[in-house]
């Protein structure tokens, strides 16, 4: 371990002091940007595609689906990350010069912190959602749970989980949301919130909860669905989505070949470690 | 902040040695001022050595000497802007260091007016009725503030731009201002160092007169190199040296017949008339 | 005469970047106000998937949030540096003034991190708020960041006052809290003047510890002067939209005219701040 | 308030000053022992030297790409931004006119107040779109550049206009031409307090997030750019993506690692520009 450290040190005073302008580029770079949903497989296949490929290297950012489609158009990026499907003006604008690839399936759960789901509210229907976020419904009392105000949690417009959140909730994925209280950005942003709020409810990707974040079941009466593995691959859990992978038509060889290894059984085992559900 | 040794804020009350009996002395009772055996030392140099005098209730008494005789030094000990000295200072027969109002109630029983004039920028007449506390007094002193600058010999230059800015003055009529300004919190007692040095002789005239009419009814304690100045002013005169009161007495006494020899080739060094 | 070639292209150059900035901030959200005209900066509904650009409950937060940090920054800032110059004995001056100016310097995402995880916190518990990310949490967030620059611009002010001016006041026996208020502050106010005008410029300015602290939700608080609520500042929108507004859109537009109008308020101000040595 | 007599109004105001000052002198120290305190746990020399290995995630131990970034981008901007606020206050000081150098006053201090966000924004558009330079660490150098340009020409304005008229005059007596009066006479005489605004300038540099966010950084993948045109990772958008983590302990004190490492670096460029300046002052 000293000596790796003790190499990056020199050659980092080292460039400092050179200030060389150019490097040579030693290896070839994939970008990847997009949706901080889809961002944990592409690193972790990025990692594991290292191992078989050590001359490539993949720079990854966030900043949501929207940044990953604003990202391809602009052709800064060589793959870009969508958790949702293409809406029509940007199919319209880029549908035909790039291919939207799925990787793998995910569930939109309603989560709540864990306070109110201790408190009784551990299923929810639609309509109820919708009455939350449209600010019909403002206290946790009149779902049954604990006397609190409802802070209830909206994401950024252009992210891929809103638009499939508000698509199935609201109506149309571009719905409004009167009753939010706070915007959030990325999904570990939410996390955080409705892991530290007791009276809040949210909208995650099945893969970011955990003991403080709870998801509900969203139905009517018993036919309330919980966002297990088997109601989402038999689609009996209704607010899912592809999480989609935008590549350009003529794009290098290095760029498909990585999008094949994501399709192929290991990038598909990937895909369950992290959490969420294969495509096969 | 003075390179005091004891904090200024809080009046340091040392155990100074009691005013032995003022009043069995006549002369002493009538002295609005008393100096007894006050010495200073600032930076291991001994500016004052036991520097002994009374200023008596009315009348100007001015102190001559040598640059660096301490002439300075005293003044600023008197009034509280240097505060590590050992002896004590009365006025009105109480020691300076006990006085329940702290320094800042000293300072407007003894006036000091400091060589290089300072006016603040405010207009003239602010700059006048500065030292009144609050600000309703302040608006309502307009005739205050005329009896002072008549007194200080400035009114009629300034009595139509009173609310002119006090910065547009020449250096002459800046130090009347001073003048004006220090009387009129009707000081006790009025200090003044080197008040004309640099001036032009018109505005050195009316300054004396001003400090004569003035001395008619408060004590007058002055700093000057200018030694027909102090015969001018009349009064006592001290000569100091070296931080040592060598020599006091009325002023003509003093010019005519010098008793000690520093004083006597002080006085033929500079020049004076004297046999 | 190659040196006043050089010295002068120079010049132009970088005296055109101001120009060619406006210039072009102005050009690209031409095209929003020639549609809209400019009653969408009065609006109160920004939802860009509807082309409604409401810039008011920005404003609104972007105001309220600088008048609080000032506020709390500036009667504090000036406390400490009166106390520095003033009553401070010589020795402690000196590392009293070089801790600020370490803290003047230090980054503002710092601030942001220290708002999340030290502010929000703090504000739950103490305030028992729905959320703690509020308009008063950007205010306080923002005085800590504009506190250090405050105190040491002000120490300078009342330090360049001459002890003489001190003395004189002492003469006339007027008391420590009569020269502070009539000697040295009305002389030191030019300073002061502008150490706020600058400090005002900076915290409008601030983009990442906002965003982070702001609840960046578009709506005008309830009776508009209650800061308890999540609101919405420019920067902060500018910084959660920035990355997948689709360039040339007029999502685009609108948000390079807030960028607009930062720029204009905060170039009056910097130019209020430094009268006499510029052309105005 | 005047009743009281003077001594006692005196204890009482400068009690008041005392009130409102101490929390403005307590707060920011406290601030500081805060995030070291946080940052103890992980603040260590591999932390600071040690990679985290390529592509991963970027959450693991090391920050060194992220000090190489940071660092990278500081320098670039302050090699871009120099030439042209040097030339840019030598022409204010020997070829302008009184009007022009008002009017270059004016323009500075308008770029100085102008909020780097806006040229983050322009510079995505711009530099990334336009040129097609993409998210690179040339198009965060440039914007970066523009951020610290006033600072830099207002610092060695103010360093040039110290220089008395008297001094420049003798050389000019001497025949000296205007370059001559530059490089022999007024750069070896105030070189130090240049020295001093550039490291004012690296200080800053190294700490504005806004305007590199989207033009110059990814979240994570490499430690050496390839080229300039290659993106960085750098210390204040890890600190910014790490601030929003909720549940992961490990990467929240990463976070607070990483933020004392960006406050010692610009409190050493900081320190480092005020002992300059005391050196120049003799």
């Amino acid at each position: 371990m000293f000596q790796r450290w003790f190499a990056n040190a020199l050659s980092g005073l080292l460039l400092v002091g050179l200030l060389v302008v150019s490097l040579p580029a030693a290896s070839v770079t994939i970008k990847v940007a997009g949706s901080t949903t889809v961002l944990p497989i592409l690193t972790e296949a990025a990692k594991q595609y290292r191992v078989i490929h050590p001359e490539l290297n993949l720079t990854v950012s966030g900043g949501g689906s929207g940044m990953g489609v604003a990202n391809i158009e602009r052709g800064t990026i060589d793959i870009g990350m969508a958790s949702r499907p293409l809406s029509e003006g940007e199919a319209g604008r880029i549908g035909d010069t790039t291919d939207v690839i799925p990787v793998a399936r995910d569930a939109v759960a309603i989560a709540v912190s864990k306070a109110v789901y201790e408190s009784g509210v551990t299923q929810l229907s639609l309509s109820q959602i919708a009455a939350i976020y449209r600010g019909e419904i403002r206290n946790w009392r009149e779902l049954g749970g604990l006397d609190a105000r409802i802070l209830v949690i909206d994401k950024e417009a252009s992210r891929g989980t809103r638009h499939v959140f508000a698509d199935v909730v609201l109506g149309n994925p571009r719905a409004r949301a009167a009753g939010a209280t706070i915007v959030t950005g990325s999904n570990n942003e939410e996390q955080s919130v409705i892991s530290r709020s007791d009276q809040a409810i949210g909208m995650l990707s099945n893969a970011w909860l955990n003991d403080r974040v709870r998801a509900i079941a969203v139905g009517e009466g018993d036919a309330a669905v919980l966002p297990t593995a088997e109601n989402v691959a038999e689609g009996r859990y209704i607010i899912n989505r592809d999480l989609n992978i935008l590549v350009r038509k003529h794009s290098r060889d290095e760029v498909k070949g990585f999008v094949d290894f994501l399709r192929s059984a290991q990038g598909q085992a990937i895909v369950q470690t992290v959490g969420f559900h294969s495509v096969r | 902040m003075t390179a005091d040794c004891k904090y200024e804020g809080f009046p340091a009350v040392e155990s100074a040695s009691p005013i032995e009996s003022v009043e069995s002395d006549g002369k002493q009772l009538s002295a609005l001022l008393t100096v007894d055996k006050l010495s200073l030392v600032l930076g291991g140099k001994e500016i004052l050595q036991r520097v002994d005098f009374s200023l008596a209730k009315a009348g100007v008494t001015s102190v001559i000497g040598p640059s660096g005789a301490g002439k300075s030094s005293l003044l600023r000990c008197l009034n509280g802007l240097e505060t590590c000295w050992s002896g004590t200072v009365a006025v009105d027969g109480k020691d300076i260091r006990q006085w329940r109002g702290g320094w800042d109630q000293l300072r407007r029983y003894v006036g000091l007016i400091a060589q290089k004039p300072v006016v603040f920028n405010a207009s003239i007449r602010a700059n006048v009725c500065f030292g009144i506390h609050g600000w309703r007094q302040r608006r309502r002193a307009d005739e205050l503030v005329e009896q002072s600058l008549r007194q200080a010999a400035l009114w009629d230059e300034v009595k139509d731009r009173l609310d002119a800015s006090a910065t547009t003055l020449s250096m002459g009529q800046q130090q009347r201002l001073c003048i004006a300004r220090a009387i009129a919190i009707k000081p006790k007692v009025l200090l003044l160092d080197e008040p004309t040095a640099s001036l032009d002789p018109r505005s050195k005239q009316l300054i004396e007169q001003s400090m004569l009419q003035l001395a008619k009814d408060i004590p007058l304690l002055c700093v000057t190199h200018d030694l027909e100045q102090a015969q001018r002013l009349k009064g006592r005169t001290v000569f100091m040296c070296d931080g040592r009161v060598i020599e006091q007495a009325d002023c003509d006494q003093l010019f005519k017949q010098p008793q000690c020899i520093e004083t006597r080739e002080f006085l033929r060094w500079s020049v004076c008339d004297c046999d | 005469m190659m040196l006043r070639w050089w010295l002068s292209t120079s010049a132009l150059l970088s005296s055109l970047t101001i120009v060619l900035v406006l210039g072009f901030l102005l050009q690209s959200s031409w095209p929003l106000i020639q549609q809209q005209g400019i009653a969408f900066i009065i609006g109160t509904e920004w939802y860009p998937f509807e082309s409604l650009f409401g810039m008011l409950p920005a404003l609104i937060g972007t105001i309220w949030a600088v008048a609080l940090a000032l506020l709390i920054a500036l009667p504090c800032g000036v406390a400490a540096a009166i106390l520095c110059s003033e009553l401070l004995p010589k020795s402690l001056r000196g590392s009293v003034r070089f801790g600020m100016e370490l803290m003047a310097g230090v980054p503002s995402v710092v601030y942001g991190l220290l708002g999340m995880w030290l502010l929000l916190p703090l504000l739950e518990s103490q305030l028992n708020l729905l959320t703690g990310r509020t308009l008063l949490a950007a205010g306080l967030l923002l005085a800590l960041m504009i506190l250090p620059t405050i105190m040491v611009l002000s120490e300078d002010a009342i330090r360049a006052v001459r002890q003489s001016q001190r003395e004189a006041a002492k003469n006339l026996g007027i008391g420590w809290d009569a020269t502070l208020w009539r000697v040295l502050l009305p002389q030191a106010w030019p300073g002061i003047r502008v150490a706020t005008l600058l400090a005002t410029g900076r915290a409008m300015g601030e983009t990442v510890a906002v965003m982070l602290v702001v609840g960046s939700i578009d709506r005008i608080p309830e009776p508009f002067y209650n800061f308890l609520q999540p609101a919405q500042t420019l920067t902060s929108r500018i910084g959660r939209e920035m990355a997948e507004a689709s360039v040339g859109s007029l999502h685009w537009a609108a948000l390079l005219f807030c960028g607009l109008m930062l720029a204009v308020v905060a170039m009056g101000i910097a130019l209020l701040s430094d009268r006499r040595r510029t052309v105005i | 308030m005047s009743l009281l007599p003077t001594q006692h109004r005196d204890a009482l105001s400068k009690g008041m000053v005392l009130l409102f000052a101490l929390p403005a002198l307590l707060i920011p120290t406290t601030v500081l022992c805060y995030i070291f305190w946080q940052a103890m746990p992980v603040l260590s020399l591999s932390f600071v030297f040690g990679s985290a290995d390529g592509a991963g995630f970027g959450v693991t131990e090391g920050v060194f790409p992220q000090l190489v970034g940071s660092l990278l981008l500081a320098v670039m901007a302050c090699l871009i931004a120099i030439p042209f606020a040097l030339a840019t206050a030598l022409y204010h000081r020997t070829y302008a006119t009184p009007h022009q150098q008002r009017l270059l006053n004016t323009l500075f201090t308008m770029l100085q107040g102008i909020p780097p966000i806006v040229f983050g924004l322009c510079g995505l558009v711009v530099l990334v779109n336009l040129f097609a330079w993409g998210v690179s660490l040339l198009s965060g150098a440039v914007v970066l550049a523009v951020v610290v340009l006033p600072l830099l020409v207002l610092n060695t304005l103010a360093t040039l206009e110290r220089i008395p008229l008297t001094y420049s005059e003798a050389g000019s007596a001497l025949g000296l031409g205007k370059g001559a009066i530059i490089w022999r006479l007024w750069l070896p005489r105030c070189w130090p307090q240049l020295l001093t605004g550039l490291l004012l300038a690296m200080a800053r540099a190294l700490s504005e997030t806004a305007p590199i966010m989207f033009t110059a950084t990814v979240f994570s993948g490499v430690v050496w750019p390839d080229s300039i045109f290659s993106p960085v990772t750098t210390l204040q958008t890890h600190i910014f993506y790490l601030a929003q983590e909720g549940s992961d302990p490990l990467v929240i004190s990463i976070a607070w690692g990483s933020a004392a490492v960006l406050v010692l670096l610009v409190a050493s460029f900081g320190l480092l520009a005020r002992l300059l300046q005391k050196l120049g002052a003799h």
